[in-house]
């Protein structure tokens, strides 16, 4: 459980992916995104398609923009989505 | 004095005006600018907003403030509606209060552009005929909050 | 749709809003500029706005109409009060409405400019130990205003 | 009565100028605003002093803003301000 993060996924990735959220395992206790999501691609193929299909995704780290060079730690909260359209 | 908030029901535009008016007697000049969802022969029905909530707030706050410090403002509204809203309704009201007309007036584009691209919501189109459309991000929008550095 | 008006009494933000919002269902933008009297450590009590009646209409209406053209609108309002008007209460009302924001902005940018130095009114200041001081007009205002061509 | 033109005064300079408007004779069927106030200058003391001692006047004929080298005809309305101060 200390492990783990939870991953939101939102807009058009959240209904591609077929999930809001989800929690999953740290391969390492401090690892950064972009590794982080090579894990997962490599285990989940819905993912990894959805990954592949989507070059502009963004993601934030506790309600934060971040960048995937960025570290994630165990209980960290972290979101992926389309470039943002408010306004 | 900040005032943000997100929220699924309208805004009353005239007291969020009142508000700024009345915040301070040093205020002489209120800027606001108000999105709706526009309409066209595309037969566009009505958007939904989909957010991050708790992100959404701090962001929003984050962008008032930020406001608040490089225009001198005295106040600053910023109201931002999720859900579903049909053709003509509100989305977004964006409002500065100062001393002097150029600071408000400039916040006003500033909040705006930032909001467009900067804070975690994404739109749905939904058309007369059953479409769905996520709308994509456009590259003006980008460039247009770039250029406040 | 153009509105204009010269006016001793109030006007209601939220009615004026209303009426740029609802003006057509392309409206997707609507920018307002409020001005009223600013009060600060001076001691201003109230200003008396002058105006030249029948002149002042034309110009207000030119100034509208030019903006429309020049920034696509869809519907522009301009109200502007005279007579004596004490510290917080509303002077000016600038209100544009547009398909796309950046239209609505700048035409809102340009009429409060062009007000400033182009339409026949004059600001005579009364401060509480009694002096009056007509307002003397600002270069900057003057720049402000030929930067638009 | 035709070759008359009506003046009107704002703001500071209707204060200075002790009146609101007047009418005046043309001195020719058609002046410049600049001939015609040189005249009335020569003819009144007081409109002599505060047009001296006001450097930026304006001049609108016929409620439309004019420079001082338009021309003035019978039955026009003229006025003379100092610099706008709206919004």
């Amino acid at each position: 459980m200390a492990q783990d993060v939870t991953i939101f996924y939102f807009a058009a990735l959240r209904e591609q992916m077929g999930r809001e959220s989800e929690t999953v395992s740290m391969p390492a206790p401090s690892v950064t995104v972009e590794t982080l999501v090579g894990e997962l691609r490599r285990k989940d193929g819905v993912m990894d398609e959805v990954f592949a299909a989507s070059p502009r995704l963004r993601v934030a780290i506790n309600q934060t923009l971040a960048t995937f060079q960025d570290t994630v730690r165990p209980g960290d909260e972290l979101a992926f989505f389309p470039p943002m359209t408010g306004g | 004095m900040l005032r943000v908030l997100v929220q699924s029901g309208p805004f009353e535009m005239g007291a969020e005006m009142d508000r700024l008016s009345a915040g301070s007697d040093r205020v002489g000049g209120i800027s606001v600018f108000m999105g709706q969802v526009r309409g066209g022969p595309d037969g566009l029905e009505s958007l939904t907003l989909e957010h991050y909530p708790g992100m959404t707030e701090k962001v929003l706050t984050g962008l008032a403030r930020e406001a608040v410090r490089r225009f001198s403002l005295i106040g600053c509204t910023l109201i931002h509606r999720v859900g579903t809203l049909v053709v003509g309704a509100p989305i977004v009201f964006v409002g500065a209060s100062s001393a002097h007309r150029a600071e408000a007036l400039a916040a006003t584009n500033f909040l705006i552009d930032r909001l467009k691209t900067g804070a975690p919501f994404w739109k749905c189109e939904r058309y007369q005929d059953g479409r769905r459309v996520w709308v994509e991000a456009r590259e003006a929008d980008d460039k247009a909050s770039a250029l406040w550095g």
